[in-house]
């Protein structure tokens, strides 16, 4: 997506399904994910005190996340038919 | 005379395993093992069975424990460092409870405490049987291999360069019978994906949980088996004169027969002598140990060590009589426990001091 | 009881007379010891035959036969042997004394003959020929297939050296 | 960045209608569970193993022999038949099993400190012999179990518990390059080394496997597959930073590539 | 409190050790040793001393052999399955009349049979020295060294993961005095060329003779050694309260300390138990045990495992008064013999039952 | 030929002017009289191993490590101090004696039986670690001793005890090279391969020695020189017919000639 | 006593507790044990501090003062703790049931404070600073040099946030 | 030495003692002798009953046999002057 062509939805191919408790904070997912749409929270912790990713609009259902997770935290969708979701100021990408 | 033949005893053995069921067998050259790993090798193709060339004993232990978790009988062996270098594993195929036999070809009787109170680290004991002969021989390779599949555990047969080398006349065990049933434990693929996969381990079998492995339950369950096996295993004896005996003799192995044969020289020329020959090292027959004590007024151990199954004679009788040691390591030069002092004469001697 | 030098044969010649006993229906018992070297090292083998089960061990503290093939470690053996026991030597090698008033002794050449025969290394079983005739405890068939039993595989190129060799001790022994 | 921000939720599956294309773990893992360290790339590895039994439809002929290191978690974890052997000694304990179930698919795992120390003849005898059986070498350059000690294919410089300064060839010696050494044996069928830093090399880590798996299948001979794994533990690094300290500690002794096809 | 420290028993046997002399020390990383290994790193090249990560056990105890024929003190040691590798070189290091220390942090109490008798082949025994805790393993740590020296002998500190990971404030031993001097028996290369160049071997360090070497006078030397060691080495005990005890409780190492204190709390509250430690397990003080059971009714044995020191404990009583067993292995599910029943109640409750 | 030709007498030393340039042994070794078999390679690579020991003058300050072989023998025959090690473990012993002594010359002496089956992970990792060692390889294919059974050295074809069809790769796997493997590690200095089957051969084999001897003087790291050695008993072939059959069988997979050089 | 799971810091935060009363002139002792695992698995760890040479074995039966990191693995702990006894517990993560009656019980949102820091493994850390105050065994002097003492060199980076966070659990029991 | 040049001496540069109690009858050295001057015995033998070798004229000090034989039965000798030896008919080389 070019600079010149700025646009405010973005193409979600797929989702996950975050499985928070298992997960130990690596933070491996947040740099394998393509699009770059995995954050890890700043201040909210697990059970065992361990930060965790969120999904931004933007995944792409390319399973790279659940690959490289050594917790098996993600469970990976593609939908069916692709979704446009409002893209967030400060950017999912 | 059709099924006998002039055997060395390392072949004779080799077809008792084989006619026992056994199908994998591994070893590394070592005298006086090395001839039993030969005939091993040229026994197992008739049948369909594998003999390995392993490169050392430590990878020969490793194998014939992997073969083992397939359920075909095996077995592997060696000869004191050898069999050192298999501590280690003798160990954890134990707690693994896996049916394994162990032809332990020893240079002299120094390594009784090694093969009965188990080298290797840890708690655990396996079954020792000690033939003195061949013919004795063929019997307890059987055996040992129907112990071993029936408390899935190692068995050890405990021979020596006498037993190894020694030709004699027997009834050549068939090798034409069919290998026992593979039992129901053993791995072979099958159970992978129906979600209860079989799992063999020294560490236990079962998968982990929450709370982590649980190690003591499983080392507990081996504590158990043991003692089972002890109460459950009949422990052999040969026991000769020893009703009226002043002086009991307890010797094993091949120097077993020697002192059998020295008491039977030494009651035909009138000495009240008796002999308790052990054959199931472990457990050791400490009952008749003590019974052939009772009536005696001193028991005397040959054994060519510095004195060993001796402990397993004073505990089996707790002071009841005097024990007295009357072996020693052999003088031989070879290293193979072979002479010039393991003979009728001196043993006789020996005995004849020690009357009471 | 058999002794000699490793690479003398002595243990082939106990096999091939134990088998050739084995062979004519005997029960037999043979303990072969060697000094852990292959070859050059101490020797000697017992063999014992007997109508009956064997009650013995395989190291016999008396014998009323022996083939001294060597002198070098026949000391241990000479107590061994009872009086007016039968003793077979090869005198071609043999350097030591033996007292001829106490045993019947028998002196075969036996390496001068086997090198005749084309090998000094047939000895041994030119002095089993001997034994087997001069003992009558084995038969001259019994020997030759005692021996065919004996030579492993790899060595059958010299069966009919060996047969011949055998055939030689009998003959001598006539 | 706040935190403000509008995430999607992950609680559960996507109303829409969409299909599951990885699920949290492979069917054959039982117990998702581990105690492993964060960050740590054994699981990644595994879990590709896994797959690749899956897919080949090996699960109901596999037999998986365990070495002792941070990955014998596994052991117990896992929906395939497992044997447990000691630390340094699977490969002997495979070919035990793989010679009396030649039909069988017959794999270890075990750790660099298993294989390249302990049990280097193991592995290379077996390699010589030809066993068709796979090996697979989860490598992360330390002992991991045991705290982060140098082992045998620690790389030159690399700082562990038993080298603080870095090591040293003078004082420790070189590593050993286990997969370059198993690929000039004739026994040898397939032998390639990946590593699990970045999601295109666990893919690549899994076509790897794919075909050691493959060529045991066609009776090749021996395989083996050396996987480059993170230890942020072992390491003393930051998890974030394990995938970097792998390709730039790590990799460029350990050269990726396949060393040796049928 | 200058010289004082808050050291972790492994950190405090290194420190003993490079304090007693010990130059050279080899080993493979396995819990609860691998901290002792990482503290001898450390130490060592502070004293010109060398330090190996070797690369197995097998490979640590050959290092060891070596840097021992050139009459360092040396060291090495393991755990559990590293012991058991490193068996079939410990048996040939005590025939081959070397110094080592060696030691062996265990899992658990249940290598007890492997310490005393040998794991490996053949007839050998060695010292075996156990600390009950970390101010008396400095002490046995200084003593295994200087018996090594002394007697040309293996001598074995035997630990547990307790005396490996419990700090405590203790006197920190001085590395910084001189290593005692090389032995002349030890090897430098500066015999050769001689005419009597000197060997090192377990198999005798004869020349060999047209005769051929004579391995059975060797191994007769051996024996003499070994029932010299027996004699001569003082046996070392920890006894309490014996004199009047109705019980005597028998227990050895860190369980040792448990029962002894028990046995402490419970003389407290009145009960006539009496205690006693062996603290050279070989040569076991059996006199003392004999001595310490002569005035009670009954011995009880705890141990962590299924029995074993109790044979020992029966042979020096041999029936004089009942002998009962009162321990059993672990139930930690960690393995390394931690708990949770290794506590003082649990053992007092046992010692409690036990009473006659 | 007949035996009435002229042959000059040997008894005694010449009575004409002439120097002694070759005595019955070389003066480090003790005792001539050895029990190993007619036309046994081994003595001959001893001789060779003691006479370099000699010209380098090392007699003072060496240390030979024994394995357990047939050439254990001569442990109790040299001039020079020995430790007799187990079968497999000289190289890790000769490690702590050159760690405690870094100005002796520590060599070790073993077979193929020794040093490639039994002990095959002790010399890879000496020479990964650059151990300051050099070690002799006694390589005749078999296990001498015990009587002539395969060893991983055995060629492919090769009848022996325990592969009397000939060593067939798919039953027993193929031979392990111990020099070029050796030879690929960064821990080696130098790694040659010769042989005694013939005087020219002899020759090189000492010349091969002494460069590595000079390659641990020098403090370079690791040497090893692999001697092919006849065995005409374990071979089952007659002793003269020993040098051919090592051309044939052994030096032809086994090739003869410098692996690397400092 | 202290308690918890792999990675909390349990074991640095025993040491630092004793380093501190060692460096106080005090007689201790310290056994801390884990299940084998680097992380993840259960920990505790054993302090006895006395001004007598130490009897006790390494495991006690009863402690009069804990520290509680984590629930999973405390069971076995709540007996030993005598009544009256001091604990500490981090309300931010434990979340069994606490007698609250028997003991003396403190709560510390230890891993939010420390979270607060910037690490919530700085938990541990936040833990011993209040045990120091509230049990009066080490000063903070004492606490802060045992944590120098006990930070191995690799780490030495936290030394700084390990001294803020003992610093701000000296002061949150104030 | 061309067949154009007929001899009947040949230049002898060196010499051996040879132990023959000490030899095993390998034949080693018969081949490894460069001018081919040493012969095994037929029919004698030693003590232990071995064939052993002989040497005919020619032998030029090499050194060959010395380091080939197994048994150390050889000590080689250089002439300081060569000596010239009659040439037996069926010759030494
Ligand atoms: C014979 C033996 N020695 C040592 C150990 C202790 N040990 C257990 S795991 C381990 C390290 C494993 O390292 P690696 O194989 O590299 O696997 P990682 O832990 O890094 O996954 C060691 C040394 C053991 N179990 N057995
Ligand atoms: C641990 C161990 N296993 C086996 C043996 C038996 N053994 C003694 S020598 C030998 C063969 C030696 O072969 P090699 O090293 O090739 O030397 P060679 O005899 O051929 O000279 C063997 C297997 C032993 N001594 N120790
Ligand atoms: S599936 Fe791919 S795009 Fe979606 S979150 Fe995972 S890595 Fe990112
Ligand atoms: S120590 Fe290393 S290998 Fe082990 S679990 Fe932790 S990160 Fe993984
Ligand atoms: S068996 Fe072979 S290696 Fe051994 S002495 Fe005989 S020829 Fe030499
Ligand atoms: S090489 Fe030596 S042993 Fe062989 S035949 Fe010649 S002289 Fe005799």
């Amino acid at each position: 997506m070019s600079p010149s062509t700025p646009r405010n939805t973005v193409t979600v191919r797929g989702t996950v399904v975050i499985d928070v408790e298992a997960c130990k904070g690596c933070d491996l997912c947040i740099d394998a994910c393509p699009p770059r749409v995995l954050e890890m929270t700043t201040r909210e912790a697990n059970a065992k005190g361990y930060r965790y990713p969120r999904l931004l609009a933007g995944c792409t259902g390319c399973q790279a996340c659940a690959q490289i997770c050594p917790d098996f935290v993600f469970q990976v969708y593609k939908y069916d038919t692709p979704l446009e979701l409002p893209l967030d100021d400060e950017g999912g990408q | 005379m059709s099924d006998r033949a002039l055997l060395e005893g390392s072949e004779a053995m080799a077809r008792a395993a084989v006619a026992a069921g056994c199908r994998f067998f591994t070893g590394y050259p070592m005298t006086p093992f090395t001839e039993l790993l030969e005939h091993m090798a040229a026994l197992l193709p008739q049948v369909d069975g594998v003999c390995m060339n392993a490169e050392s004993e430590l990878e020969a232990v490793g194998m014939a424990w992997g073969a083992a978790t397939t359920g075909h009988l095996a077995a592997t062996g060696s000869t004191g460092q050898g069999l050192s270098l298999m501590q280690e594993s003798l160990s954890e195929i134990t707690n693994a409870r896996l049916p394994l036999v162990v032809f332990n070809m020893a240079r002299g009787q120094g390594d009784y405490f090694q093969a009965t109170r188990g080298g290797g680290h840890g708690d655990y004991r396996h079954i020792v049987l000690a033939p003195m002969d061949v013919p004795e021989a063929v019997e307890l390779t059987r055996l040992a291999f129907d112990l071993a599949g029936q408390w899935r555990t190692p068995v050890m047969v405990l021979g020596d360069y006498f037993l190894a080398h020694t030709y004699q006349a027997v009834s050549v065990p068939s090798i034409d019978g069919a290998a026992p049933k593979v039992p129901d434990w053993a791995l072979n693929g099958s159970t992978g994906g129906s979600g209860a996969a079989k799992i063999i381990s020294p560490l236990g079998s079962g998968t982990e949980g929450e709370e982590g492995f649980d190690l003591g339950a499983h080392f507990a369950d081996c504590a158990a088996h043991i003692q089972a096996l002890e109460a459950g295993v009949e422990p052999l004896v040969d026991v000769g004169f020893c009703d009226d005996a002043e002086l009991v003799v307890a010797a094993y192995g091949s120097v077993g027969k020697f002192v059998r044969y020295a008491c039977l020289q030494l009651r035909d020329s009138g000495h009240r002598v008796g002999y308790i020959r052990p054959i199931t090292l472990w457990p050791f027959p400490s009952q008749a140990v003590q019974d052939a004590a009772a009536g005696s007024a001193k028991v005397a151990v040959y054994e060519q060590n510095m004195g060993q199954m001796i402990d397993d004679v004073r505990l089996a009788t707790l002071g009841a009589v005097p024990v007295e040691f009357i072996g020693g390591p052999s003088w031989d030069h070879s290293g193979f426990g072979i002479g010039p002092d393991i003979n009728v004469p001196d043993i006789s001697e020996r005995i004849l001091e020690a009357m009471p | 009881m058999l002794t000699g030098v490793g690479g003398q044969g002595v243990q082939l010649a106990a096999q091939v007379i134990a088998q050739g006993a084995t062979a004519d229906g005997k029960e037999v018992l043979v303990f072969g010891s060697y000094g852990g070297m292959m070859r050059g090292g101490h020797t000697d083998s017992t063999v014992v035959i007997s109508d009956r089960p064997i009650e013995a061990p395989p190291v016999l503290s008396t014998t009323w036969s022996a083939i001294l093939m060597h002198h070098q470690f026949w000391a241990p053996l000479r107590e061994r042997i009872r009086d007016g026991g039968l003793v077979l030597v090869n005198t071609s090698v043999f350097e030591d004394e033996l007292d001829r008033d106490r045993y019947q002794v028998v002196e075969v050449a036996a390496t001068d003959v086997a090198t005749d025969l084309g090998n000094p290394l047939l000895a041994a079983m030119v002095m089993a020929g001997v034994y087997g005739r001069r003992s009558g405890l084995v038969s001259l068939d019994g020997l030759v297939e005692g021996m065919r039993r004996s030579v492993p595989p790899y060595r059958s190129q010299l069966i009919e050296a060996n047969e011949g060799a055998l055939a030689a001790g009998w003959e001598l022994a006539a | 960045m706040s935190d403000d921000r509008i995430f999607i939720s992950t609680d559960e599956p996507p109303a829409e209608s969409a299909a599951l294309v990885d699920d949290f773990t492979p069917s054959l893992i039982t117990q998702a569970n581990h105690h492993l360290c964060p960050g740590c790339g054994e699981p990644i590895a595994i879990r590709a193993a896994v797959e690749a039994i899956e897919e080949l439809e090996l699960a109901e002929r596999t037999i998986a022999v365990f070495g002792i290191g941070c990955y014998t978690a596994f052991a117990h974890n896992l929906d395939v038949e497992v044997v447990q052997a000691l630390h340094g000694r699977a490969p002997s304990v495979a070919t035990g099993v793989k010679r009396m179930l030649p039909e069988g698919f017959v794999m270890t795992i075990q750790g660099d400190g298993d294989m390249v120390n302990e049990g280097l003849q193991e592995v290379l005898h077996a390699a010589a012999r030809g066993e068709n059986i796979t090996c697979l070498l989860l490598n992360n350059g330390v002992f991991g179990e045991t705290g982060g000690q140098m082992t045998t294919t620690t790389t030159l410089g690399q700082r562990t518990k038993t080298s603080i300064e870095g090591r040293d060839p003078h004082q420790h010696g070189h590593p050993i390059l286990l997969s370059d050494l198993a690929a000039t044996m004739d026994g040898a069928a397939y032998v390639a080394r990946c590593a699990v830093n970045n999601a295109g090399n666990v893919a690549r880590t899994k076509r790897y496997i794919t075909r050691a798996y493959e060529s045991q299948m066609a009776g090749a001979g021996f395989s083996l597959v050396e996987i480059l794994t993170m230890c942020p533990t072992g390491w003393f690094v930051d998890t974030l930073e394990g995938p970097d300290y792998l390709q730039d500690t790590l990799a460029p002794v350990h050269n990726i590539g396949e060393l040796r096809t049928p």
